[in-house]
């Protein structure tokens, strides 16, 4: 097993984990950790993918294509993230609680 | 088993366990941190996949300012009993969905062909033609344009989304999130030192990211975080959202993009197209505004929604 | 001006008359308008019999769909005696509704329905013909409910329930029809040829006769009949009663497709047709409200024409369809000549009352086919379909319960009198009912013709007319039997069947709280996301499945 | 000067595509830096541009009768991303223009600039993020690359999501945080499956992936995933039944105009992407099992979303349940095009009608339930409240809005001569050729219970029984015209005959290639 493989695994479990977490998570903060964990994941997961074809050409390099998607989307993520943040924080301030069920 | 895998399997799973304490952490503030500190990790894993671009980006964003983000909200949670959690059956249901997912897609990561398929021969034989030498830069800024315009955008709007969620009362007045009552004197000290020596890493990010890893986004990150600093400590009051001069910044590089993006029907033949020649000032005056950008829109994100002059709320 | 013109104004004076309606000014006078606005129709409908040129034909586009409009004789028929009490009803509506409130709202209503009742006779295709059936039987919603008191708001929901089961029936009928039709023509009669080779024949037919019956009123489908027109204003109970249960008829008509000889469907529907006739009667008498009586009635004889139907369509033979026509058609126009007799009725003192029951007796004992009367020559010209086996006796035995019937009807309707020492029906009220008395006596003698009755010297035999006459006379030592010992016969609630769902709305609201319960699991986060993710894994399991 | 582009393609035409995505855009950068009154003049000012660019563009295809085709700054896909328009595209641009300059003129009343302050949250807000709701649209129905797509996606969601708390109630932002959360959980799984075909394939271009599965063989293990994953993302920001958990509260909860916007646009994105992906990329690979799930999912969503609507006591909880039953029609496509039954049709270089059926589904209720949630609003802001049970006698107060809601039920029904009919014919008719008989029976059962949720509205808002209503505010006219006319235009649709509903079938991928694998 390479290590290039090692880390795609790497990035399925954090797949699972983070939705584990953001299903079962009662909080919103812990809800969007999982989220950004998840992401990683997927990322984690494209980065592979991109290093197997940067490895094909360069030997030693990484899909710059698959790079720049990469790049973008943690961008993307955290501007979701600092918007469900700040809807998290209204919603503390209006109702003092924390989480979107009352029931969990 | 060489060495180096062995140490790649060590952090694969050092990054799992702390994804795993960042789940089951007993305070929210603890969980952020591990989340800060598996993002520095998840950086390192960039590294040795050999993206360093995006190891700068997820160091600088996905840990750094995230983290900042998350620990500014764990603050300012409810102390009280958190929500119950839902009942054994459904975390049953849950754990084994999710677990199937992700076996599922190990093995897809296993089947992947063996020739992986790649666009990194192009990206890089079109490169000289542009003046780059950094084809990350290349894929953002010119085949994959529109992503980064889009983009851009998209972080304008999630600013607007942000200003939206202020009381009705506050609208006009500064953003406030970051103000802190008295910040320690050894913070105020670091956000005196820091940012010109942050600000020339930021410049110097953008600058290089033509040839060499780095750009608007990693630029402008470091920008953000050394404004964000001297916010914190009172060093600088964060602008009016109503004021003219911080919307032109925000939407500077944008705009400039979608212009000369709009050139390019007549100059270079197609929309977003570069003339000849031209490719690599046109580019780098792009970065430069986006970063410019960027980094306001960032700093701006940190910041929160404006409050009313009367003084912080909650 | 041609007859397409023609044509084509016959709809188009309702609809322009309702977009009137938009303007204020007009609004305020469309009820004291209401009388003309089936003219053209009427006229159209006179020229056409009158058997000038080929009947008027308008077709949107002619080549490929066929979707117009086509005035053709049984459709003229109708269309014409519809007119005819739709301006005879309009005009007792201006005095009957004048100063009450809501007439506005009840003129709008009734120009749509007008326009719906009227098209349904003149639509060429699938398309049209669903669109004013859709339109006839939705709208006659606002004149059933329209007096807005709790028995009419019931008999509202009632109606509109069924109404739009009937439209759910035909809906997928038209479907099954344009699918089974090889041509991209949905003219009716293209569509129509190609049924009995349809792979779906028998359920198309069943949803048409499912769908038609229910319209016209056929057991166990009738249920809104008795409660419909009984709620509703007396105008606009004659044309719920007389013209609109037409709708389901004409559509029979349209539809069954009358070469082929489908044995079976002609005998299920003769068999439905004689159970509506004999039901509605025994039914029928044991209710005090004469509009109920009279609903009832309306029922059992559209039973009589779906049995007519059926015997043509069990042997291919169109000739019934000439003779349902013509019984529908004296139906349509005694029918509602009732209903507004009940009003005016209603509207005289006890002691002025005969003036209004003798005309009106006539034309009931007429249902039961008492000589020179036009239900005499209705029941004549059905004479020859039902022929003289077991189904001929049935039919002379509907006679005798269809007087029986009647006779009730007059004894309850002479027992409801306005409760005033002195009162007489406004002129507004008593003109359109003559009209209406007189044309239900006359038109079946001047359209005879059509109903392809044998000669005159038959008609008028002695034979004929005893024929005619004993049944009647049965029925009425029957009705004298009924008002003597009467009181005995258990009371039946008004659309008797729809008892038998009187707890659909415990059950339906206790599956709808389970409904909602179930809303409220489905829509916690956790639930949401566990589905989430066992969607995701279904779809990749059933397409790994589907590649191996 | 020469072009650095050589393998760039463009059709005539194409720049108009540019247009269409970058005219909301730009006007959105102006609108936030002008900001104040300046935010609205500049919308109205561009949405009839955008109108008639959109009309530009179906004229473009219908007269060329093939796609339009864009390659964004001269690079040809894989490379680099390319625009494209074919038929359903543009059916849909131009859906959505004519929706959102309704939406704009309805909306002045209700974000006009308080007077004495130059800038005020709600209208900058509301007007900028119309905007963004616009690119993003045009954004996901031009685009043409998976990734380029996920950022429309995005665009689309971020703009959507601060258009439900608008105002600021601690209802609609818990609905907006529900909404967002479920919408971000959709959008990542999307991610992962365009990494996966990436990985597989190494290109994200819709016709260039196309041709790769069409060649590859077998399929690879990534894309079955990835076709999975993104399917399931997509639904969950379709909010199809059983992933509707955030549907209601934020339909219901955003302003009237936003709700329109929401539940008559934005929802239909992820569905067109939905679509993009079985029938443009991986045709072969939709299985009948995987078909009949999509549907079943869809009949239940009529049944559930039908009886739910059924039983709100609130007027735009209704509107938000009858949204949910909605969608499902538009899953009835699946096996209906992509049916054995129906494969000797395509072979004739035909779509079944069932397309045909299915985007027009799309557009009328488009149109109908944006003219329903705008009626709701004005009956709203007229009486204070939307309960159900305080509706008695609206009909004469409000007489012109309340038929105008009446039309677009008629629509939503499916009773002629509507919209909402001619596409459930099409869906009937296809159901019955394929022989899926059962399909027949949730589409009737279904407009059974539209009938009936309507008939609770419009019922007592006929009625003239009770206290007369005292209105908090008066109407104008000139926005129930507003509503009268997108009512309209649901109906309208119906009365064009079929046949010229040619344009949603020009230049589809797929159109000759589907049938079973």
């Amino acid at each position: 097993m390479s290590s290039v493989t090692l880390f795609g695994l790497c990035g399925a479990a954090l797949v699972g984990l983070g939705l584990f977490g953001l299903i079962v998570q009662p909080g919103v903060l812990r809800k969007i950790l999982a989220f950004n964990l998840l992401g990683s994941g997927v990322l984690l997961l494209f980065g592979v993918i991109a290093r197997r074809g940067g490895g094909v050409v360069a030997g030693n390099g990484s899909d710059p294509v698959a790079q720049a998607l990469i790049i973008t989307a943690l961008v993307v993520a955290f501007a979701a993230t600092v918007l469900a943040v700040a809807l998290l924080r209204r919603l503390v301030q209006e109702t003092g609680r924390d989480s979107l069920d009352s029931d969990g | 088993m060489s060495v180096a895998l062995a140490a790649d399997a060590g952090l694969a799973l050092l990054i799992l366990g702390l994804a795993v304490w960042t789940s089951i952490a007993r305070t929210a503030g603890g969980a952020v941190i591990g989340f800060m500190a598996y993002g520095l990790l998840v950086a390192l894993v960039w590294v040795r996949l050999a993206a360093v671009d995006v190891a700068l980006t997820e160091a600088a964003l996905g840990s750094g300012l995230t983290g900042f983000v998350l620990l500014g909200a764990a603050a300012r949670l409810p102390r009280d009993a958190p929500a119950a959690r839902p009942g054994w059956g459904l975390r049953l249901a849950a754990g084994v969905v999710s677990a199937a997912v992700a076996a599922g897609l190990a093995a897809v990561v296993l089947l992947l062909p063996v020739s992986a398929p790649t666009l990194a021969p192009a990206a890089t034989a079109n490169l000289p033609a542009l003046g780059l030498g950094n084809p990350v830069t290349g894929v953002l800024i010119a085949y994959r344009a529109i992503d980064t315009l889009l983009e851009s955008v998209v972080l304008v709007l999630a600013l607007i989304g942000l200003w939206s969620l202020a009381r009705d009362g506050d609208w006009g007045g500064r953003p406030g999130a970051l103000r802190s009552a008295d910040p320690s004197p050894a913070l105020v000290l670091l956000a005196q030192v820091l940012p010109p020596l942050g600000i020339l890493v930021g410049i110097y990010l953008f600058w290089t990211g033509a040839i060499a890893p780095g750009g608007a986004f990693q630029g402008g990150t470091v920008l953000a975080a050394m404004w964000v600093l001297t916010l914190v400590t009172g060093l600088t009051r964060p602008p009016r959202v109503g004021g003219r001069g911080v919307r032109l910044l925000l939407v500077a590089g944008p705009a400039l993009f979608l212009a000369i993006g709009v050139a390019g029907f007549w100059l270079g033949g197609a929309f977003l197209a570069y003339p000849a020649g031209y490719a690599k000032p046109l580019i780098l005056a792009i970065e430069a505004a986006l970063t410019l950008s960027i980094a306001v829109a960032l700093g701006l994100l940190l910041a929160g929604p404006p409050l009313a002059q009367s003084g912080p709320r909650a | 001006m041609t007859q397409s013109s023609l044509l084509m104004a016959a709809l188009g004076t309702p609809v322009l008359a309702l977009l009137a309606c938009l303007w204020r000014p007009v609004r305020e006078r469309m009820l004291g308008l209401l009388v003309l606005a089936p003219l053209p129709a009427l006229a159209a409908a006179v020229i056409a019999l009158a058997g000038v040129g080929e009947g008027g034909r308008w077709m949107l586009d002619p080549g490929l769909l066929q979707i117009g409009l086509v005035l053709d004789r049984p459709g003229a028929l109708l269309l014409g005696v519809a007119a005819l009490l739709w301006g005879a009803a309009g005009a007792y509506a201006w005095t009957y509704l004048r100063g009450k409130p809501n007439g506005r709202r009840f003129a709008v209503f009734w120009l749509l329905t007008l326009t719906g009742s009227l098209g349904v006779f003149v639509a060429a295709d699938l398309l049209s013909f669903y669109l004013t059936f859709a339109l006839v039987s939705l709208a006659a919603w606002g004149l059933v409910a329209h007096d807005g008191t709790v028995r009419a708001r019931r008999a509202g929901v009632v109606y509109l329930l069924l109404a739009v089961l009937g439209e759910v029936f035909l809906l997928l009928a038209f479907v099954l029809l344009a699918v089974a039709s090889p041509g991209d023509s949905l003219a009716i009669g293209a569509v129509v040829a190609a049924l009995p080779g349809s792979p779906w024949c028998g359920p198309t037919l069943g949803l048409l006769i499912a769908g038609f019956g229910l319209k016209a009123g056929l057991v166990p489908l009738h249920v809104w009949l008795p409660i419909a027109h009984p709620a509703a204003p007396m105008p606009a109970s004659a044309v719920l009663s007389g013209v609109i249960v037409k709708a389901g008829i004409i559509g029979l008509i349209r539809f069954l497709p009358w070469d082929a000889g489908l044995v079976d469907w002609g005998q299920a529907l003769t068999a439905i047709g004689l159970c509506t006739a004999f039901y509605a009667v025994a039914i029928g008498i044991t209710q005090a409200n004469p509009k109920t009586v009279l609903a009832y009635s309306t029922a059992s004889q559209m039973g009589l024409v779906a049995t007519v139907f059926g015997l043509g369509l069990a042997v291919g033979d169109g000739a019934a369809v000439t003779a349902g026509t013509f019984y529908a058609a004296h139906h349509l126009l005694a029918k509602g000549a009732l209903f507004l007799a009940v009003g005016v009725v209603a509207a005289t003192d006890a002691r002025r009352l005969w003036p209004v029951l003798a005309p009106a007796g006539l034309l009931a004992l007429g249902f039961g086919g008492l000589p020179l009367t036009g239900g005499f020559l209705a029941k004549l010209a059905v004479k020859p379909v039902l022929g003289v086996g077991l189904v001929g006796w049935l039919g002379t035995l509907s006679a005798i319960g269809s007087t029986l019937l009647m006779v009730h009807f007059l004894h309850r309707v002479a027992a409801n009198p306005a409760p005033e020492a002195v009162a007489s029906a406004a002129p507004g009220l008593v003109w359109p009912w003559w009209v209406m008395c007189l044309a239900a006596l006359v038109l079946p003698w001047v359209l005879a013709p059509l109903g392809r009755l044998g000669p005159w010297s038959d008609t008028l035999g002695w034979a004929a007319l005893w024929g005619g006459l004993w049944p009647v006379l049965i029925g009425a030592v029957l009705a004298l039997g009924l008002r003597r010992w009467g009181e005995r016969l258990p009371k039946v609630p008004e659309g008797d069947l729809v008892v038998l769902f009187s707890n659909a709305g415990r059950v339906a609201a206790a599956l709808g709280d389970a409904l909602e319960r179930a809303d409220g699991w489905l829509r916690r986060w956790p639930v949401a996301g566990v589905l989430l993710l066992v969607l995701a894994l279904v779809l990749w399991g059933a397409m790994l499945a589907g590649t191996r | 000067m020469d072009s650095l582009a050589t393998l760039a393609s463009a059709t005539w035409g194409g720049p108009l595509l540019v247009l269409a995505l970058m005219l909301p855009v730009a006007a959105l950068m102006l609108a936030f830096v002008l900001g104040g009154r300046h935010a609205e003049r500049v919308v109205l000012a561009t949405l009839p541009i955008g109108l008639g660019v959109a009309v530009a563009i179906a004229a473009a295809i219908i007269h060329q009768g093939a796609a339009l085709h864009y390659d964004l700054g001269g690079w040809a896909p894989p490379l680099g991303v390319s625009l494209h328009a074919d038929g359903l595209s543009a059916t849909l641009l131009l859906t959505t223009a004519v929706v959102l300059c309704a939406v704009g003129l309805y909306a002045r009343a209700d974000f006009r600039v308080p007077p004495g302050v130059s800038e005020a949250r709600a209208p900058l807000a509301f007007w900028t993020l119309l905007l963004a709701v616009w690119a993003g649209l045009n954004a996901v129905f031009l685009g043409q690359d998976l990734f380029n797509l996920y950022v429309a996606l995005e665009l689309l969601t971020f703009a959507a999501v601060p258009l439900v708390c608008l105002s600021g109630s601690p209802q609609t932002i818990a609905a907006a945080l529900r909404y967002l959360l479920f919408a971000l959980m959709g959008s990542v799984l999307y991610l992962l499956g365009g990494a996966l075909f990436y990985g597989a394939y190494g290109t994200l271009d819709i016709p260039m992936l196309s041709a790769r599965l069409a060649s590859g063989d077998p399929i690879a293990p990534a894309a079955l995933a990835a076709a999975a994953l993104m399917t399931a993302g997509l639904l969950a920001k379709t909010a199809l039944f059983p992933l509707h958990l955030w549907l209601p509260p934020a339909h219901a909860g955003a302003p009237a105009a936003g709700s329109a916007v929401l539940s008559a646009l934005v929802v239909k994105a992820s569905f067109f992407l939905i679509l993009r992906l079985w029938f443009d990329v991986m045709p072969a690979s939709l299985t009948h099992l995987a078909a009949q799930v999509l549907a079943a999912l869809g009949a239940a969503a009529i049944l559930f979303g039908g009886v739910l609507a059924l039983r709100q006591a609130r007027l735009k909880m209704l509107i938000a349940y009858s949204t949910l039953a909605q969608i499902g029609y538009l899953f009835l496509v699946f096996p209906l095009v992509a049916n054995p039954a129906a494969a000797p049709i395509l072979d004739l270089g035909q779509t079944p009608g069932a397309w045909t059926g299915g985007v027009l589904q799309l557009v009328s209720h488009a149109f109908a339930k944006a003219a329903m949630f705008m009626a709701a609003g004005l009956i709203a802001g007229a009486l204070g409240h939307d309960q159900l049970r305080g509706l008695g006698g609206i009909g004469r107060v409000l007489p012109m809005t309340v038929f105008a809601f009446a039309l677009a039920g008629l629509s939503l029904m499916g009773l002629p001569p509507s919209g909402g009919f001619a596409s459930k014919w099409l869906l009937l008719s296809a159901s019955i050729e394929t022989g899926q008989w059962w399909w027949t029976l949730v589409m009737l059962a279904g407009g059974l219970l539209t009938g009936a949720y309507l008939f609770r509205v419009l019922a007592p808002a006929l009625s003239t029984r009770g206290p007369p209503l005292t209105l908090v505010k008066p109407v104008e006219r000139s926005r129930e015209l507003v509503v009268l006319g997108l009512a309209l235009c649901s109906v309208v649709l119906g009365l064009v005959p079929f046949s010229s509903f040619g344009l949603v079938q020009i230049g589809r991928l797929g159109a000759t290639g589907i049938g079973l694998p």
